[in-house]
């Protein structure tokens, strides 16, 4: 019996407990015991990632029931993958926000950032859809905490419409999960996938609306157009490190949109056909346009960050929609580019707003920075899709997956349009923050004003920065990823396409999960 | 002594949550017993710090004689203002404020005194004074309020002052 | 089960509903607060008494099971009951009535709840023990 | 030298400077050339190969799924540009070197510059037309970061914003093409793509692709109607421009287009597009470089015109033209090259480019001079320079097509950019080096050190030499280049001087006459210049940028504008739309016959329905009144517990039950700092809309129940196997205690996780507010209405003394009775935490913590630790987590007892639940805590404590 | 004739609760209405004591406790808010 | 009774999201607790409703209602407890450190400092 697939959900648990119990009044401790944890579950996930390599459902029934009457736990290519990125992320954003000085604004920001870990693996591992709900509910209370961490009126605001919109995310979800239960009777993703798809038609209608509206849930997640609203202000105001913890939230909606399509909503079902694409194309296609115009117009670099995120998803999104095996691999291969070049572009925000504030307006030159301005543009880079790193690649794939495609001129033109105003916007914002000399800069008195604001200013003035050394570590590491994933492309995306092969063999999963013969 | 007291800071609390405890149980068992005298000795030390002082119950025997009193008047005056809110007018009505002076002196039997009076119909006491010595008693109808006021005094403060004090 | 089971029964049963009825049409019919106050005793004494009675005696009789746990409903109500009256006559006093509305205590110098403290609690030596129990200090 | 090494070594060479940023600047400058130089050597290994008509390849697989591969060739066509790119770039090292000043950064341009070098190595290698995509796109970026090294000047920001914006642009449209052109081909390697000529003429993919390869081009050659970027990339150093913006990346376009000129040209389409922008482009470009004053202006805009030659050429589709484009590609990199340095050095020596401050120079810088007019007269075509030889060819070609219909419009038109071309030149030597001296100087300017002439010098030299030699000198280069391009197509050529008198000798001669003529008139024609020329398209561009990046704003700021109820407004009505659209979009959604599974309504549950409902609507009514809503909302929670009592839910009952008082609790704590009314600020419209949504929200979710209401289940429900086992496998009668601790106990586990995490969040944020401003504000604050007397009533007091033990001797009856009978971990948790409210209510919360033994955070730590060892204690068993077991006990003079591990988990939650409550309700007490409310006593009036006070003073 | 009372009882805690609500819903002052929200919680229990009478079961005796003694905590704190503002001060 | 059970539901849900769009931070927490309620029911409805069918296991019982839901709607209320909480205290903690109790971000949301401009507007100085 190995216990390896529940670990990443136990581990962050009881560490963040034991932090709470033992050591609340010790940061140090804490920092090195969350460090410790983080790369222990780094190298869990390793070793997920390895056991998952065999092409195997590995199935862990929890309480020893089998499912679908106990919550299983599912290990295959795919959960192995998410849960081996958010370990990744977490290490790098633990370290940031220990060397930012971030996790000294406030309490317990290390105990939440493992709640926070827990919560995401334990939604990449379950095969469970109300068990998915719960792990829903953590991360995203977790997420919550980091959120406001450090307070501030800013801050407290959007944490408010933050966690009120979730809310209602969380309510659409129960009402979803609510119809599902009445027209099928189990819980199970499989066990849903097997029933759904033998469904008598008087029982469709019920079932399509509550699949829609779970999908609907997770397009909320994702931050999916007409739903996002919660994301630009949340993120923008979000601690650095906290919102680059973020960056993968919302791939914890798109990993849900491509399991329950693949493994609880058959498109084979003939009560299901046909019913996500139709609407997640067109808002994915907008999600992609509205985040691009918001790096256009953002004025701060928080938002810019925040509004990137955003268009990358929703070029995520697009290949979530289309959901061929092809367009499914190319979403897998964007999934930790995407992650990873919105945390690089948190961290970056964060380092220039350490520095020098948040507005992408004239101020004091970041032009000695040059450590800080290689994160921001590298950041840049990825987040616009440029070559050489890993998101032109994703943006590639994603494209040739949309080849033959009926809409596939509106697929090219937004994801090329997308990409060219989100470069337009990061060039303006990088050469505003990193080349523009203030007006009139070097005088005394603009020298006093900007102390004067930094004092009254909630965050950056604060504690002294323990390590901006670390910082640099954990944004390059990010960037380091990036350029791996770049590289070893073609494993990668040899990878994909076996998770790929995976995610859409649904009898696999179901025989495996079910412990059919 | 001191071992006694501080495994039993409450004796009639004890006492108390082992009979609830069988009461909830609902069946008169060995097991039920056991396990509420546990609790009955047990909760009390953890809850110690919240009941610092110790009232002393005189006479359980005067306990059960005052609540057999109070039973039976809340029955009659059940009956009785049941009457008054059925079959008076309001207009005929003659509520009325009494101070009640106290010559209790113990929270808890002023307490006792004070719930006495509200769960008998008819007179809810509302406020105590502000050194404690005298309760706000009202009455729906009270012709004659110190007459109400005279029986309060007679009927249930004497009695708990032979349990309290 | 014996037809005097059955009667006292139902008696408990009508005795019940008669004065949970009366206790909340007194709280419409009478013209104050205070004196609405006085219905709803009626309700948590003999119209849930009544019930809890019934209940009993129902376990008993009609399906021969021992059954007394009703009797905590009662205890928590007679212990709750009037406490709640306390406090929303308190409520009721603070906002709507005055000195001169109420009898004079004679033996103190006022009703505890027409107090106006100057700022929080009447009860003087401030700060001494305050730093101490700060709560959160602790924890 | 393998390929994939050459195509490195830039690369490699551009991290070694950008380490030694703070080394000397030579040492940047060597390791730069030295890289440089190594590429070149490692091209020229291959020379000869390629000359005799091989083609080295070197291939590895990337992301082969994708038709994404890291295959280089070296090609005629790829040698050429390789030639020129290490050539050329290692002379503008050696010149940069000395062109940069110490202020500078060295070792930030030459790692920007090498950058640079190894992207369009990159381009000109790269067999794959993605891995060439990859590389274009990583020349735009290196370039912008090249264009904007001066970025203290806002020439420098805005030209490279500009000339990544319309270069990026145009890289997009060519991903979109090359996709496309992949398909047409049914490969991404560009050696498949060009074998396969007919399959991609004939594909109906061909004219988009053309399309959109074309704009790509055209926009990195700056053609029109693009052009207009590279004279502001101007803003860059002199190297810079002399590098990228005359010999490289401009060249960037006419090499892709050289490259797949097998595969698109010789269509009408490509002929229409690119000969005809390429014309356009050549006459527009060489007549507004003739009204430049600025030096650098000049040069750009006849590089414009020179690109646009080229394009013409190789619009042309035909061999000669083809070959007529490639060498005029070499002859162009070097003069315009040279061109550069010289302005270079006369702006380096003199202090500006403007050509209206400049005369005279030849005097003071004899050999800058020399350099300079011979690259320009080379510009200008005056025989016998190089670049008179490929303008012969372009003139003879445009004199034998037809164009538009008309046999005349191309010899006329080329021969009129000719004439513009030898005007802007000799305009280049009169006005700057000819004439007076019109500066004014301290000291006379002067020629540089060798050094920083000689880069010119050499190119300046190979114009003359090429001119002279062309056969010898550039020949064979050519020959294969252009056998490259064609495919083989190309005719057997034998570059020469001298072809005798022809049509092109003739416009060619006119365009030099014609061309001194105008420059005569230089002045006259300025002043109509200024009125007749086009309106400055940089102008529309910045017009264009501006208005998009307002747009963008606008419309972001407008929708994000933080306005939450529109927001969650959009949500619900768009939730209530998809949920109505999927459950009718299937077509049949029959709601069956009006029910009777539940029988008529009884009068209880339609008193319960008239209560939840007149409590629900006037809450909505009247919530503006604060305390009122609360009181309304206790209505509606006890309907919903009786109603979870009526239809057979006990434990939900009395979770509900419990929760609504900890979360009325929890409201009026909040409520004491808020406001106490809720002003009335909506419009009738917003409210008419929120109605409306409520409305659809509220009618999809009745719809919705009703319907699984009257249905019924498909498949048999998963419950009926835990009704089944609950007993056997699970030991408890109470089903749903049963699943929550055992079945599903793992949704449990996460569940008091989440209540831990709230608590601990309230905590931190409490801690966080008060280490802030509002700590203060709190301790000065005045309660917002009176307070009563008697805050700590002697009833309550009491009533708490006897209520709290008896509470929690039912919470442990909840607790252990939970698993057979209504109750469990949770609601012993809650019952527990009530007490302790009650206590808190009663004697203040800090005299009622002063007595709490036990921190909150401990509780919530050990729950979760107590679940969590409890589920990993199966692990000993050989079971999964979480996995229970359970025993009858009978202990002597006892019944028999039940353990169940899954108590053990349940007192996790019981841990959890109370530590979580406490630990919130505690961070909501110290929002109020202030010195003078922490009381002594437990209540405020106490009889006794007066008189024991009485006797302590009468003693 | 215990059905019959039943019915009764049920009626009168019925009609008890409407006028409850009625003075919830309109009652004039909060005081009122926190009175006649506690009432209706006794009222509650009687209704669920008798539910458990017509349905022969215990079930129902949990709550009803629960609710008899926990009811009176919210509004003991409702009407602290009121003398107060602070209900746990 | 269906359509009894349904029309309180779905007028949970009406109230709850009324509320939810008012713009002070109270009344959205009163509206989410509404949408809750609402929520509970709905999700404990998916099992169907039965009277007197507790699950709750013993001889001679004429059958169980679908404790499944029952056992979700718990977690669910947990769940929502927790969350209820947090909004209180964020709301609150708002309110204390903004002195209003809106909920509506300041206009843009981001800092409205220095509004630069697009090159056009760099270009003019
Ligand atoms: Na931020
Ligand atoms: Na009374």
């Amino acid at each position: 019996m190995s216990h390896l697939p529940v670990l990443p959900i136990v581990l962050p648990a009881a560490l963040a407990a034991f932090i709470l119990m033992t050591m609340r009044h010790h940061l140090e401790l804490q920092r090195i015991f969350s460090i410790a944890g983080s790369v222990a579950l780094t190298a869990i996930a390793a070793l997920l990632v390895a056991r998952a390599s065999d092409g195997q459902v590995h199935v862990y029934e929890l309480g020893d029931w089998p499912a679908p009457f106990g919550i299983a736990l599912a290990l295959d290519r795919l959960s192995a993958m998410m849960v081996a990125l958010t370990a990744l992320l977490l290490l790098a954003v633990t370290l940031y926000a220990v060397g930012a000085g971030w996790d000294a604004r406030g309490r317990h920001f290390h105990a939440l950032l493992q709640f926070q870990a827990m919560g995401v693996c334990g939604a990449f591992l379950t095969a469970d859809a109300f068990n998915l709900f719960v792990f829903f509910e953590i991360l995203l209370i977790a997420s919550y905490g980091l959120m406001i961490h450090a307070g501030g009126a800013e801050r407290l605001r959007a944490g408010f419409q933050y966690v009120a919109y979730n809310l209602l995310g969380s309510t659409l979800f129960l009402f979803a999960m609510g119809a599902l239960y009445a027209a099928t009777g189990t819980l199970n993703m499989a066990d849903l996938g097997v029933r759904i798809a033998q469904l008598p038609a008087e029982h469709a209608a019920l079932a399509r609306a509550g699949a829609a509206l779970l999908i609907l849930v997770f397009a909320v997640k994702a931050a999916a157009l007409p739903v996002h609203f919660w994301l630009p202000g949340a993120y923008a105001a979000a601690p650095g490190p906290s919102a680059a913890m973020f960056a993968i939230l919302t791939k914890v909606g798109v990993y849900a949109i491509l399991r329950m399509r693949a493994t609880a909503f058959p498109e084979s079902a003939p009560a299901l056909a046909g019913l996500s694409e139709a609407w997640l194309l067109p808002a994915a296609l907008a999600t992609a346009l509205i985040g691009a115009a918001g790096v256009l117009g953002a004025r701060g670099m928080a938002r810019l960050a925040a509004f990137g995120t955003i268009a990358s998803v929703g070029t995520l999104l697009i290949a979530a929609a289309l959901f061929t095996p092809q367009s499914a691999a190319a979403a897998l291969y964007y999934m930790p580019h995407s992650t990873l070049a919105a945390a690089v572009m948190f961290l970056a925000a964060d380092m220039v707003t350490e520095r020098r504030g948040d507005a992408i307006a004239p101020g004091p030159r970041m032009a000695h920075h040059a450590l800080v301005a290689a994160v921001f543009f590298l950041g840049a880079v990825a987040l616009a899709g440029l070559p050489p790193l890993s998101g032109f690649l994703g943006k590639l794939m994603i494209m040739d997956a949309a080849r033959g495609h009926e809409r596939v001129a509106w697929i090219w033109g937004v994801i090329l349009v997308a990409s060219l105003i989100t470069l337009m916007g990061l060039a303006r914002a990088g050469s505003d923050v990193f080349w523009r000399p203030a007006e009139g800069e070097g005088r005394a008195e603009n020298r006093e004003q900007d102390e004067d604001d930094a004092a009254a200013g909630p965050g950056p003035a604060a504690p002294a920065q323990p390590s901006a050394a670390l910082t640099f570590v954990a944004a390059f590491a990010l960037l380091a990823a990036l350029a791996a994933l770049t590289v070893l492309a073609g494993p990668a995306m040899r990878y994909a396409d076996a998770a790929v092969a995976q995610l859409f063999d649904a009898g696999a999963y179901a025989d495996a999960v079910l412990r059919r013969p | 002594m001191r071992l006694i007291r501080a495994l039993f800071p409450h004796p009639t609390l004890s006492l108390l949550l082992t009979a609830v405890w069988v009461a909830m149980a609902n069946t008169f068992t060995i097991n039920s017993l056991v396990l509420g005298a546990m609790l009955g000795v047990a909760i009390p030390i953890f809850t110690r710090a919240y009941w610092p002082d110790r009232p002393r119950l005189r006479s359980p025997l005067r306990v059960a004689e005052y609540a057999a009193v109070v039973l039976w008047d809340i029955v009659m005056a059940n009956i009785a203002v049941a009457r008054l809110v059925l079959f008076r007018r309001n207009a005929d009505l003659r509520p009325a404020w009494i101070a009640v002076p106290l010559d209790l002196r113990h929270p808890e039997a002023i307490t006792a005194l004070a719930g006495t009076i509200t769960m008998t119909p008819g007179t809810v006491s509302c406020d105590v004074s502000s050194e404690g010595r005298a309760l706000l008693v009202h009455c729906l109808h009270a012709p004659d309020p110190d007459a109400v006021r005279d029986e309060i005094k007679q009927r249930y403060e004497r009695r708990l002052m032979e349990i309290f004090e | 089960m014996s037809q005097a089971a059955e009667i006292l029964i139902a008696a408990s049963l009508a005795v019940g509903g008669v004065f949970g009825l009366v206790g909340s049409y007194g709280l419409i019919k009478l013209p104050n607060l205070v004196m609405r106050l006085h219905a709803p005793t009626k309700a948590t004494t003999l119209g849930v008494g009544g019930v809890l009675i019934a209940s009993m005696l129902h376990s008993w009789f009609a399906l021969g099971r021992f059954s007394v746990h009703e009797l905590l409903i009662t205890m928590f109500l007679f212990l709750t009951a009037p406490v709640t009256a306390h406090f929303i006559a308190k409520a009721h006093i603070h906002r709507r009535l005055s000195a001169r509305d109420l009898p004079a205590p004679q033996v103190d110098r006022g009703w505890a709840t027409l107090e106006r403290p100057e700022d929080g609690s009447p009860d003087g030596d401030p700060g001494e023990k305050a730093e101490g129990a700060q709560p959160g200090g602790g924890n | 030298m393998s390929l994939f090494l050459i195509a490195a070594l830039p690369f490699l060479g551009a991290v070694l400077p950008a380490l030694l940023v703070r080394a000397s600047r030579n040492a940047a400058a060597g390791t730069a050339a030295g890289a440089t130089a190594l590429a070149l050597i490692g091209v020229l290994t291959h020379a000869p190969a390629v000359m005799r008509g091989e083609v080295p390849m070197a291939r590895a697989p990337w992301v082969p799924s994708l038709g994404l591969n890291a295959n280089l060739m070296l090609d005629g066509l790829g040698l050429l540009f390789a030639l020129l790119i290490l050539g050329i770039g290692l002379l503008i090292i050696l010149y940069a070197r000395f062109y940069l000043t110490r202020r500078d950064p060295m070792g930030k341009f030459y790692a920007l510059l090498l950058l640079f070098q190894g992207a369009m190595l990159g381009i000109v290698l790269s067999d794959n037309i993605l891995m060439l995509l990859i590389f274009w796109e990583l020349t735009s970026l290196s370039s912008f970061l090249l264009i904007g090294y001066w970025n203290h000047l806002p020439e420098g920001r805005q030209g490279a914003r500009m000339a990544l914006t319309v270069t990026g642009a145009g890289g997009l449209a060519m991903i979109a093409g090359a996709l496309l052109l992949g398909q047409a081909a049914g490969s991404m390697e560009l050696s498949d793509i060009i074998a396969r000529r007919e399959a991609v003429q004939a594909s109906e993919l061909y004219l988009p692709a053309l399309i959109l390869i074309l704009a790509g081009c055209f926009a990195k050659s700056a053609q029109f109607p693009f052009h207009f970027w590279l004279p502001h990339a101007m803003a860059a150093p002199t190297p810079v421009s002399a590098y990228l913006h005359s010999a490289t990346m401009v060249k960037a376009g006419l090499f892709l287009m050289a490259r797949l000129w097998p595969a698109l040209a010789g269509t009408d389409a490509w002929f229409l597009l690119a000969a005809s922008v390429g014309l356009i482009t050549m006459v527009l470009g060489a007549v507004t470089a003739l009204f430049k004053d600025d030096l650098k202006g000049l040069l750009a805009y006849s590089t414009v015109s020179h690109l646009g030659l080229v394009t013409f050429l190789l619009g042309l589709g035909t061999p000669a033209g083809a070959v007529a484009a490639v060498f005029h590609i070499i002859n162009h990199a070097t003069f315009k090259a040279a061109l550069f340095m010289t302005a270079g050095i006369v702006d380096h020596e003199t202090g500006t480019r403007d050509i209206r401050r400049l005369g005279g120079l030849a005097a003071f810088m004899p050999v800058t001079f020399l350099i300079g007019a011979v690259a320009a007269l080379s510009m200008a075509g005056v025989p016998p320079l190089n670049g008179f030889l490929s303008k012969e060819m372009m003139l003879h070609e445009a004199a034998h097509t037809a164009w538009l219909g008309s046999e005349l419009a191309l010899p006329v038109l080329a021969g009129l950019a000719a004439l513009f071309s030898a005007a802007y030149s000799f305009r280049f030597v009169a006005h700057v080096f000819l004439g007076k001296p019109r500066l004014a100087h301290a000291e006379p300017p002067h020629d540089p050190v060798v050094w920083f002439w000689l880069p010119p010098a050499i190119l300046a030299s190979l114009t003359v030499l090429i001119g002279l030699f062309p056969q010898s000198m550039a020949g064979e280069l050519v020959r294969a280049a252009a056998g490259a391009v064609t495919a083989g197509a190309a005719p057997e050529i034998k570059l020469k001087l001298w072809h005798g008198v022809n049509e092109a000798l003739m416009i060619s001669a006119a365009a030099l006459a014609g061309g001194a003529a105008a420059l005569a008139l230089h002045g006259p024609l300025a002043r109509v210049w200024a009125v007749v020329a086009p309106p400055a398209a940089k102008r529309a561009f910045d017009a264009l940028v501006g208005a998009a990046t307002a747009a963008a704003r606008r419309l972001t700021d407008a929708l994000h504008d933080g306005d939450f109820g529109r927001s969650a407004a959009i949500f619900s009505v768009f939730a209530a739309g998809l949920g109505a659209w999927a459950w009718t979009a299937g077509g049949a959604a029959p709601l069956g016959a009006f029910p009777a599974a539940l029988g008529p309504t009884p009068p209880i549950p339609l008193i319960g329905w008239v209560c939840l409902v007149t409590a629900t609507l006037t809450l909505t009514a009247l919530h503006r009144h604060r305390l009122l809503a609360l009181v309304l909302i206790g209505v509606t929670g006890l309907m919903v517990s009786l109603t979870f009592s009526y239809f057979s839910a006990p434990d939900l009952a009395l979770t509900q039950i419990s929760v609504e008082v900890v979360s009325i609790i929890l409201l009026l704590l909040a409520l004491n700092f808020m406001p106490r009314e809720t002003p009335r600020e909506s419009s009738a419209a917003r409210r008419a809309r929120d109605l409306a949504a409520a409305a659809a929200a509220g009618l999809g979710v009745g719809a919705a129940i009703y319907a699984i209401l009257v249905g019924d289940f498909a498949f048999a429900p998963i419950s009926e196997f835990h009704l089944a086992n609950s007993k056997t496998g699970g030991g408890g009668e109470n089903v749903v205690n049963v699943i929550l601790v055992d079945f599903r106990g793992f949704d449990t586990f996460g569940e008091i996780t989440v209540l831990g995490i709230a608590a601990v969040l309230i905590y931190a944020l409490t801690e966080t507010i008060m280490a802030g401003p509002v700590r203060a504000r709190l301790l000065n604050r005045r309660p917002a209405e009176p307070q009563a007397g008697d805050a700590h009533p002697m009833m309550m007091v009491v009533a708490t003394r006897v209520l709290m033990p008896i509470a929690l001797t039912v919470a442990v009856y909840i607790f252990l009775r939970g698993h057979n009978a209504p109750g469990g971990g949770f609601i012993a948790g809650l019952i527990v935490s009530v007490a302790f409210v009650m206590q808190y209510m009663a004697s203040g919360f800090s005299w009622a913590a002063a007595r709490q033994r036990y921190p909150y955070h401990a509780f919530i730590g050990l729950g979760v630790l107590v679940a969590a060892a409890t589920g990993m204690g199966a692990w000993f068993n050989g079971k999964p987590f979480l996995t229970s077991d359970f025993g009858y006990v009978k202990l002597p003079g006892l019944e028999k007892f039940e353990l169940a591990t899954a108590a053990l988990f349940d007192l996790g939650v019981f841990l959890t639940v109370l530590g979580a409550v406490l630990l919130a309700l505690e961070s909501l007490a110290r929002y109020a805590w202030r010195p003078n409310i922490a009381s002594a006593h437990p209540m405020d009036i106490d009889p006794t404590r007066d008189e024991a006070a009485q006797r302590e003073e009468g003693r | 004739m215990i059905a019959l009372a039943l019915d009764f009882a049920f009626a009168c805690f019925g009609a008890a609760m409407l006028m409850n609500m009625w003075v919830v819903a309109a009652g004039r002052t909060v005081e009122d209405r926190i009175l006649a929200l506690d009432t209706m919680v006794i009222n509650a229990i009687a209704l669920l004591i008798l539910h458990g009478i017509w349905a022969g079961t215990a079930v129902f005796f949990e709550a009803a406790m629960i609710i008899a003694m926990l009811g009176f905590v919210s509004t003991v704190a409702y009407a602290r808010f009121i003398l107060r503002g602070n209900i746990i001060e | 009774m269906e359509l009894l059970f349904a029309s309180a539901v779905g007028l949970l849900t009406a109230c709850g999201i009324y509320l939810i769009l008012r713009r002070r931070s109270f009344p959205v927490i009163i509206g989410l607790s509404l949408l809750s309620y609402a929520v509970n029911l709905f999700l404990f409805a998916s099992g169907r409703l039965a009277v007197n069918r507790p699950p709750l296991l013993h001889e001679g019982a004429a059958g169980y209602t679908d404790p499944i839901p029952q056992a979700l709607v718990l977690t669910a209320i947990v769940i929502s407890f927790g969350m209820t909480a947090v909004i209180v205290m964020i709301a609150l903690s708002d309110h204390l450190t903004s002195r209003d109790d809106r909920v509506d971000a300041p206009a843009g949301g981001a800092a409205d400092d220095g509004v630069e401009a697009p090159a056009a507007q760099e270009d003019a100085r």
